[in-house]
């Protein structure tokens, strides 16, 4: 079971490294920018043989580890 | 005092933590490996700085699910006392035993650099050698110093008097150019409720000696002696 | 296995004699697998076919070494039992592709030099050059190579305690990265890579094994063209984390017995130092490759062999000890696999599923491995500079305040406060001063770190030059109150084929040869990095030396800060009546606009005899601040220690011209004092030249009644350069 | 214009957090994971008025600043 797993900070939630590219990108000439976040994301394989397996299960990799529920959200995205 | 110093892979700080509890506190902490999953029942765990398992994903996150970490929370809970320095801070808000986070430092560059702080609650078992509003010196090195938290959160730290540090300059005015990380209300070290924990980013195990260009952290150490 | 061609050879960069002698040493035409290994092993960076001659002319041996150069880092006694064990190691065409992995990759491959020998690392310094700050792509490379340094260093937990940088646009093609590393150990548990016991087991531990850097070191070899980019896929990703485990798992093991030999897998991997060990030891060793973790699917031998990923290590153990070794590499969570054994055939030979890919004499590969004697010229003598052709007058106020205000005089704060300089709790003198000094874990003992170079000097004059760099590197030890006792070398050069070059780097070698052999000051390890060059454009000649001293009471230690006001300036081994030495100096680039003449001569005796004074004067506790004079002269070092203590200094009025303040004549220091008497007595009865510069009070700097600046100014101008110039965009 | 994009080490590049992440998704006793990648992700508004433009701008920036191409790949996703 492939799946993509998006973690990224919750809004309103001040990205210093987020801002400091914008700022970079400003400074670049890029003129036409108005907005940027950033996030990451987990590519993840399981061997599992269903949709609800997997989705538990990353539901509570999430939860444990790959995000800070403090201050992120997650998405998951069962693939195949 | 039974003291224990947890090293985790990457901790780089433990050595730094044991001298300290050696030299000021007069006992040897035992070197406890975060894999094991028992720990004696200490009167003080040190969360020590480093880079542990890499800094990688967020800082402190792989640590706070190491084993050993569950018998931390547990004597935290209990009483023991536990102080987080640098990625032991980290680590702390990683397991829910602190509020809010640490994120990158706001100029996104690694900082080491002797910084001031002044003592906001020397009322507690980590701080009480200091007077009030004291200004001392101590050493940062950190990429992840930057302290968040949510707007209800710090006014409770703030109304339960749970902020320990917090950064200034020499003569003790706390501003944005005082801020070296970006550190939400400039904090440097929080307490949690009950004052039994300290979790600070600036390394006092660093400053115990003129030597080394500070002795103003001895005072951490010494206020645990009651 | 089929044979390869002539065609083949050449791509992997050995000529057609050496295609011939590599036919005819292995009795046929090797295969491709063995190709990669001859090719490894005979390509300039492992090889040093070029530089061999020289090195082999200069000094290493003294009471207090105890290992010369020859092994992964050299080894020195540091009294009590201890000793220290250094070397320092290149990284500039890494960088250059990719400036962080390549500096972060460059400092864990000193580390791993040092650990490898059993000394726990306690300092990390490094040398940097870097293009013309107006090019447009130093600031990329100044922030990648930086932040990589700190990256890797920081993690590891190792204080980097100093290092130099320079920027000029000799090197806008070509950066520099040069990493030293210092480790302590106990004189009677040093690891040695000689690998003994027939039959005894070969383990691979650490990282697992992927495709990094296949030909990296044979790129490290090859001149840059404009296609540097197509060499873009043998990048190596560095992991200190890894690292980190590979070193605490690696010492501890060392507490044990077990351990026969050990060697880090660094420039061509596993062919490097299985060969090494192989070599030293006079032994076979046979490898099973299949048992070797790798990190990617189907690896050929050849990929296998000449693969550069790092934190990985090659160990022959005593037999039955496996397990042991085992069970503390388990618990640090990395790989441990038994890859083959030592054998009495002394060949090397390399299988796979039952299958032989090589099958070669050790020995006929290393013994025979291409050693030239490479036609050089003399350097042309450059003429001396005399102040009457100066065209400037201003006044030494203007000229300090100009001159602070550039790429190579500002403060590098902004550089060494990304790199964490405390940690392990043994940092006594921070980046910033004249040398580095990290005590001795848990003793009073401390030990001094200096890098240092000044290729302007030996492009000008490489002999003069290179006696330069090591009385440099001996003077910042002194100015901090260490004994001076070893060198380690980074002889980075351009393309050697060519004679000019090749007369640079044989002059520079006899320079250093001349100043280590008065200065007693052995070179105990080092490493050379040729074929720096972009298009045809070499980089001026930079031998980088790094150099340790021993201080034994640490709370003896000096620094360049001005103490206290009402103190007393001097000027150790100079005079009102000195000729300033201009030729290559900056004042003569930064203030008259020329980059020219005869560098300073360096009379080496003197030198001795001077700094044998600083010391003696420590000892006696009459010092109370000391900065040797380097680039910049005299006046510059005093405003360094002034803006240091932020105390300011009144200079006498002298029967001087404005340049005497900056000539860059050797052998000198600045020192306060407030014992006058005592002070001038001694100088008088060593012999020693002086000259009451003024006295420390204030917050200006000035000279006379009518010329100062405060030192608000000046520290703001100091200071604030990089951050600056760091800040704009590219 | 809103746009994704997503920014990864190239294949064989060591990534050694991901090995890190993964090894510890183990140890926490996750043992259906057979796999697992990371990269990162940014969330970019441009004031463009064309898809054309929009990917040109964000192809620059990929290239000069977001991604660094010598070891990392990007990949571009105009959302609307
Ligand atoms: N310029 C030099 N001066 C003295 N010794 C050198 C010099 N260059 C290399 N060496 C010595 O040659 C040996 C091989 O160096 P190197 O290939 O850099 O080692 P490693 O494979 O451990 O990185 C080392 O012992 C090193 O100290
Ligand atoms: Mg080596």
């Amino acid at each position: 079971m492939k799946a993509r797993v998006y973690v990224q900070l919750k809004p309103g939630v001040l990205d210093p490294e987020a801002s400091v590219v914008s700022k970079t990108l400003g400074t670049m000439g890029f003129d036409t920018l108005s907005k940027l976040d950033m996030g990451k994301f987990f590519d993840i394989e399981l061997d599992v043989d269903s949709t609800e397996k997997a989705e538990a299960t990353l539901k509570e990799m999430c939860e444990k580890l790959l995000s800070n529920t403090v201050i992120e959200n997650y998405k998951i995205e069962i693939q195949s | 005092m039974k003291s224990a110093v947890i090293v985790f892979p990457g901790s780089n700080c433990d050595r730094d933590a044991y001298v300290a509890i050696r030299d000021v506190l007069g006992s040897e902490p035992e070197m406890a490996w975060h894999g094991d999953s028992s720990l004696e029942k200490k009167d003080l765990i040190i969360v020590p700085g480093g880079f542990s398992y890499g800094d990688y994903l967020r800082c402190g996150s792989m640590a706070a699910n190491s084993p050993l970490m569950k018998e931390v929370i547990k004597q935290a809970n209990e009483g023991t006392k536990i102080i987080g320095i640098c990625n032991g801070f980290q680590i702390l808000t990683e397991t829910g035993l602190l509020p809010g986070t640490l994120m990158r430092n706001k100029g996104l560059k690694f900082i080491c650099r002797q910084i001031h702080m002044r003592v906001e609650n020397n009322t507690t078992s980590f701080t009480r050698k200091y007077a009030d509003k004291q200004v001392i010196q101590v050493p940062v090195a950190h990429n992840e110093g930057n302290y968040v938290v949510e707007d209800d959160v710090l006014k409770s730290l703030q109304d339960n008097d749970q902020v320990a540090f917090r950064y200034c300059d020499e003569s003790g005015t706390v501003n944005d150019d005082t801020n070296p990380n970006g550190a939400t209300d400039n904090i440097a070290g929080v307490l949690n409720k009950n004052k039994n924990i300290l979790a600070l980013m600036p390394h006092p195990e660093r400053a115990l000696s003129k030597l080394f260009g500070s002795d103003d952290g001895r005072g951490v150490f010494e206020s645990l002696m009651g | 296995m089929t044979e390869v061609t002539r065609e083949n050879a050449k791509e992997h960069g050995l000529t057609d004699e050496e295609f011939d002698l590599m036919c005819q040493l292995v009795g046929r035409v090797p295969n491709l697998t063995e190709l990669g290994i001859f090719s490894a092993m005979w390509n300039e960076h492992c090889s040093y076919k070029s530089s061999k001659r020289w090195l082999k002319t200069l000094p290493t041996t003294a009471p207090w070494v105890i290992c010369g150069p020859g092994e992964n880092a050299g080894v020195i006694d540091i009294e009590d039992g201890d000793a220290a064990i250094f070397k320092i190691e290149s990284h500039n065409h890494p960088s250059y592709i990719e400036p962080y992995q390549g500096a972060a990759t460059g400092v864990g491959g000193i580390l791993r030099d040092v650990f490898t020998m059993g000394a726990r690392p306690v300092a990390l310094m490094n040398a940097l050059r870097f293009g013309a700050p107006e090019h447009p792509k130093t600031r990329h490379f100044v922030n990648g190579v930086v932040s990589g340094i700190g990256g890797y260093g920081n993690c590891m937990g190792i204080p980097t305690v100093g290092g130099e940088t320079e920027f000029h646009e000799a090197y806008n093609g070509n950066i520099l990265v040069n990493a030293m590393c210092v480790g302590t150990a106990k004189t009677d548990k040093i690891f040695y890579a000689t690998a003994s016991g027939i039959g005894n087991p070969v383990v691979y531990v650490g990282a697992k094994t992927g495709r990094d850097g296949i030909h990296g070191s044979t790129m490290a070899s090859a001149e840059f063209t404009e296609d540097a980019e197509s060499k873009r896929p043998t990048v190596q990703v560095g992991d200190p984390f890894t690292e980190k485990l590979v070193m605490e798992a690696c010492l501890e093991l060392m507490k044990t017995d077990s351990v026969i030999g050990i060697q880090d897998m660094g420039a061509a991997g596993l062919t490097c130092s299985s060969m090494e060990m192989a070599s030293k030891g006079q032994v076979g060793v046979e490898l099973h490759l299949e048992n070797l973790p790798t990190r990617e699917p189907n690896m050929t031998p050849y990929e296998i062999m000449l693969s550069e990923s790092q934190e990985r290590m090659l160990m022959v153990l005593k037999p039955g000890r496996e397990e042991e070794a085992h069970q503390i590499f388990k618990k640090w969570g990395l790989d441990f696999a038994v890859i083959g054994h030592l054998t009495d055939t002394g060949r090397l030979v390399v299988k796979m599923d039952g299958e032989i890919y090589a099958d070669l004499k050790v020995q006929d590969i290393v013994d025979n491995s291409p050693e030239y004697d490479r036609p050089w010229k003399e350097s042309p003598k450059k003429t001396e500079i005399t102040p009457d052709t100066l065209k400037n007058t201003q006044d030494p106020i203007q000229s300090l305040k100009l001159m602070l205000d550039t790429a190579n005089l500002s403060s590098r704060r902004w550089i060494w406060e990304q790199y964490d300089h405390m940690v392990m709790g043994d940092t006594i003198q921070y980046p910033g001063g004249d040398a580095g000094v990290v005590r001795v874990h848990d003793t009073k003992k401390a030990l001094a770190i200096t890098t240092d170079c000044s290729p302007r000097y030996c492009l000008s004059d490489p002999f003069e030059g290179g006696k330069q760099v090591v009385a440099e590197a001996w003077r910042n030890l002194v100015a901090v109150g260490a004994k001076p006792l070893a060198i380690t070398n980074n002889l980075n050069f351009g393309n050697p084929e060519r004679e000019e070059i090749m007369g640079q780097f044989v002059g520079c070698i006899k320079g250093i040869t001349e100043a280590c052999k008065t200065l007693d000051f052995p070179v105990i390890s080092g490493n050379v990095s040729l074929y720096n060059e972009t298009e045809g454009k070499a980089i001026m000649p930079t031998p980088v030396i790094g150099g340790v001293g021993l201080m034994r009471d640490s709370s003896k230690m000096m620094t360049m800060g001005f103490k206290d006001k009402n103190e007393f300036i001097y000027l150790v081994g100079g005079s009102e009546k000195d000729v300033p030495w201009l030729g290559s100096s900056l004042y003569l680039k930064d203030i008259e606009g020329i980059e020219d003449g005869a560098p300073p001569p360096v009379d080496l005796s003197l030198e001795r005899k001077t700094g044998e004074f600083i010391l003696s004067l420590n000892e006696k506790s009459l010092l109370s601040a000391c900065h040797d004079v380097s680039a910049g002269g005299i006046l510059i070092a005093i405003a360094e220690m002034a803006i240091k203590s932020k105390i300011g200094a009144q200079l006498y009025n002298l029967d001087v011209i404005p340049a005497w303040w900056f000539g860059e004549n050797q052998a000198r220091y600045i020192i306060t004092t407030n014992d006058c008497a005592s002070f001038e007595k001694l100088a008088t009865s060593n012999n020693i030249t002086t000259l009451k510069l003024g006295e420390t009070c204030g917050q200006k700097i000035q000279i006379g009644d009518n010329l100062s600046v405060t030192l608000d100014e000046v520290d703001q101008i100091h200071g604030k350069w990089f951050d600056r110039y760091m800040s704009q965009a590219a």
